[in-house]
């Protein structure tokens, strides 16, 4: 394992430690909790948004805090779920009166835990309501299962609904229009080597030399297959049709979206791009318009090489909400 | 009646269980999930171990602080199910009749929490799996007359007979559920420390 | 070598496309010449920069044309600088009556292909002025040698620079302007791995599993010495000694400086934001107070895991150059 | 007088022993540099190969087409060194002498194209190592009255000798000087490429 870490415990509290410090002008961190805030209390009359999930995945969630996009995100261990007690933290401390809005990415364990501090949050008095992120088409949704896995979607989620939220618009407005955001999108992600757990000290899965793992995980959880590597089209090819399958695109318009081509952690910018454009001429073809993009590593997987694809269906409203001001560590534009 | 003392062994019993078997869980964990199961019930076990005892008059008290602790410091789907499991189950031990009517009582209402968060049934390669039969024994038991001894022998028994047939079984819950078919072969990893925690209130209650 | 690409012979012409296609309200793309251009051309009387060299190195330096940065950036083969053609048809295209002026990284193949295009474009009459950026204090400087490499800083250099030629300031203030930045900073890196360039097919150098390279270039040059994989904090100190040893902070009183900790490539923001509160303690240890910080992958070299740090003295004019609006692919605010 | 058709063999067999050595120089390159020296100059000899010969009326224009092209597609640093010295080589071709004088005269032209670029001198490890006696020797020899061959043949043992000298040398220049005292023992790949093309032009000029 070769990583710039000291003890493979302190990993996340020490990283909390160089984000506070990095961002003194827009974040504050709570240490003891493993919470970060904006620097700002949240406005009085505004929803709050409190996010967060196990670490690991950064810039998400910790900086995607700030105007325009989260009030708070709780910081769990690498690839576990935050305990209640964060989540109660955060949502007392950032609740202004208009109530809290959790989203949480679907795995048991962050839906129990965010669930439970929601209970809590509710008996002290505080609005509370929850959108669970599942889009990730790899994994088979049914009502007997788990479902499927919270992913890339969570980004643009964050984005436009902090938009939203910014506008003022009251509790109940900003949960219907995340619940909307998560029937409209889709993600799949692909993996070309395994990350590795500091605490574990070892590869989470093994691929071989010639090897990619096709509907993979943030967590370094299997997907749907494992393939041959092969061409960077080939692979856009399998990101893209189980997506726009899924968003049952059959229509013969033109319908416009919001498309984030995501690295998964070690994978350069030349490969994104290079990806992108592959991604692009598959989305034409069957009628997408990427009118927004975003290209670049915003929820990863520690230094699993890959990406992944999400689209997102947007109308004129969320293309508005796209285009607001946002001046976060990790997404920023307009402020 | 439970005592504080019984209480007490019994969460200090199942701390040195997992402190021993914490590399094992983790590696049925890593197998059909994500490497932590043993890690995490060992960070809050760690955390149960250090509450200062003498603060909690009674086993209610005590075992509800634990259940808070499990839920404050473990995390993922553990700390919500095995939080739950303590918090319900010191909050049914008020109930009247004699110790083993009252200790089966007190592990369904921890199953029925467990169940309310989780929402797995049986068959859905979890924890339910090997605590739902345990607490049917355990019930069957008590509603003989068995003494608190016999019904929790025979509990940790059925929970064992539970725990080994995930082996088999196509998850349907928690992450391992991702694996579909390859999730089969593996005992899984909730279950099997689920029946640690019986085995040891068999050898710390009575 | 396992990367999303196609022929490894296309890469960069490929990534282009797809940099083109994500960006088609902020960049122009030529790709017979290899250039990324500003949507707009330039505004009558600005000052244009005209950048470039090999790719890999993304977002450096396509990923920095907009708005208060680059005008035009040329992009070689990867690890390779761009042929005089492709920078003398920038220098043509963005020349808006004011000038040109050129910045190069301290590169033999680099400087003499600038070199070329910018007699080639003084002899068409426009007004060509270069700056040389040599801030990598792990090579030795001397007079008889090629001298220091120039890395990180070129990514302040630009932003600054741009700033400051949006502003209206003239050809010669300008130049004068980023010699003087390139007197104030320095920059020293590490790697953990190394990089593959694609059509070489293999690993540039080979590192053990317990080794890292200190002094690392960004084409995975060696470094000054190979040591033993150590605590991030003893990697900050490797960084941070020489960076400042090499800038002559001796003085008792506090200075501000604009702080850069970037990722090579495949280095986890995890890691990076750890690295940077490990690097923050030192330097304020040494009253040096990163006033400005800059934490991610700016400056990379393909999947190298690694990082570096680029530290340049501030003083009240560069902080006010260093927060006017930027609009670019890789670094935006205000804007 | 050069013809033409001379100027176009002397491209040709470059191009061929170019693409035969490719691999090796780049081999070279790769031990102390960055393992594109081969593949840099192949990518502009195919370049050069597909000039159409019939549009350029004389060796000089055709010669000076060449430098263009290796400028304008072998880029590092090889592009400005070889395109400069192809350039300068072909402005310096209408001076007065007879071939051996002119073809030497032409060769420091070239030389001096390349020290103006790169400031490297001799002991700096890199092409003007091989380039420099060679040039030294073809004026010696062509002031000596020898013929265009002779003077040639001396030049190409002279560039051979320059370059196996680079052996030992520590580089001060180029991308190897950053190895310090490492780049020692290696051969240039700059001076061993420059020497192929003073051998090919002993080949094919005279
Ligand atoms: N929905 C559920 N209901 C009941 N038990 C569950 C559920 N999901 C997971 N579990 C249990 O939790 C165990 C995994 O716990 P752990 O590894 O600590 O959490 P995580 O899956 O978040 O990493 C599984 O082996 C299973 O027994
Ligand atoms: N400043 C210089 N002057 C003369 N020759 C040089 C100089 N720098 C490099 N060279 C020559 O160029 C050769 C390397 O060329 P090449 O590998 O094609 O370019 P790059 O170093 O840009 O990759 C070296 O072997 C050396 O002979
Ligand atoms: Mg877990
Ligand atoms: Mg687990
Ligand atoms: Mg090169
Ligand atoms: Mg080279």
């Amino acid at each position: 394992m070769k990583k710039l870490i000291n003890d493979p415990r302190d990993v996340v509290a020490e990283a909390l430690v160089g984000l506070a410090l990095a961002h003194p002008d827009r974040l504050r961190v709570d240490h003891d909790n493993a919470v970060v805030y904006r620097a700002e209390p949240t406005r009085p009359g505004k929803v709050a948004l409190v996010s967060g999930g196990g670490s690991g995945h950064e810039p998400l969630h910790g900086g995607f805090v700030g105007l325009g996009m989260l009030d708070a995100a709780c910081a769990g261990q690498v690839f576990t779920s935050p305990v209640p007690d964060q989540v109660l933290a955060a949502t007392t401390t950032v609740d202004a009166g208009a109530g809290v809005l959790h989203i949480a990415k679907n795995y048991t364990g962050d839906v129990m835990n965010f669930d439970m501090a929601s209970e809590l949050a509710a008996e002290s008095g505080i609005q509370v309501e929850s959108v669970v992120v599942d889009d990730d088409v790899a994994v088979e949704d049914s009502l007997h299962t788990a479902g499927r896995r919270g992913t890339g979607l969570t980004v643009l989620l964050e984005k436009l609904v902090g938009a939203a939220a910014e506008q003022g618009r009251d509790l109940d407005a900003v949960t219907t229009l995340a619940r909307s955001i998560n029937d409209r999108g889709r993600s799949m992600g692909v993996a070309l080597t395994s990350c590795t757990v500091p605490e574990v000290g070892r590869p989470t899965f093994d691929l071989a030399e010639d090897e990619i793992e096709v509907g993979v995980g943030i967590h370094g959880e299997p997907g749907r297959e494992r393939r041959s590597l092969t061409t960077a089209a080939e692979v856009a090819q399998m990101l893209v049709d189980p997506v726009l399958d899924d968003l049952g695109t059959v229509s013969a318009r033109e319908r416009a979206a919001i498309v984030m081509l995501n690295g998964m952690g070690a994978t350069p910018l030349l490969e994104l791009y290079l990806m992108f454009g592959e991604v692009a001429k598959l989305l034409a073809a069957r009628g997408i318009v990427p009118t927004r993009t975003l290209v670049g590593s915003y929820i990863t997987s520690l230094e699993m090489a890959g990406c992944s694809l999400t689209v997102l269906e947007a109308d004129e409203e969320l293309l508005t909400l796209w285009d607001a001001p946002v001046n976060t560590p990790g997404l920023r534009w307009g402020a | 009646m439970l005592t504080t003392e019984k209480a007490a062994a019994w969460l200090d019993d199942y701390a040195r269980v997992i402190h021993e078997n914490a590399a094992w869980l983790t590696d049925l964990d890593r197998q059909i999930g994500d490497a932590d199961h043993g890690s995490n019930l060992e960070r809050g076990m760690t955390a149960v171990e250090a509450i200062p005892r003498e603060e909690y008059p009674d086993a209610a008290s005590l075992l509800k602080k634990a259940g808070m602790t499990l839920v404050s410091t473990v995390g993922g789907a553990a700390g919500p199910l095995w939080g739950t499991f303590f918090l319900r189950f010191a909050g049914a031990l008020d109930e009247p009749g004699d110790d083993a009517t009252v200790v089966a009582a007190a592990m369904r209402a921890g199953l029925v929490g467990i169940v309310q968060r989780g929402k797995a049934t049986e068959g859905d390669k979890t924890v339910v799996d090997a605590l739902g039969p345990a607490v049917r024994v355990a019930e069957q038991k008590a509603s003989q007359g068995a003494s608190l001894a016999d019904t929790l022998t025979a509990a940790a028994e059925a929970a064992a007979v539970g725990r080994d047939a995930t082996i088999p079984m196509v998850a349907r819950k928690g992450r391992a559920s991702y694996l579909g078919d390859r999730s089969a072969g593996v005992q899984d990893p909730g279950a099997t420390s689920i029946t640690m925690l019986v085995e040891s209130a068999a050898r710390t209650l009575a």
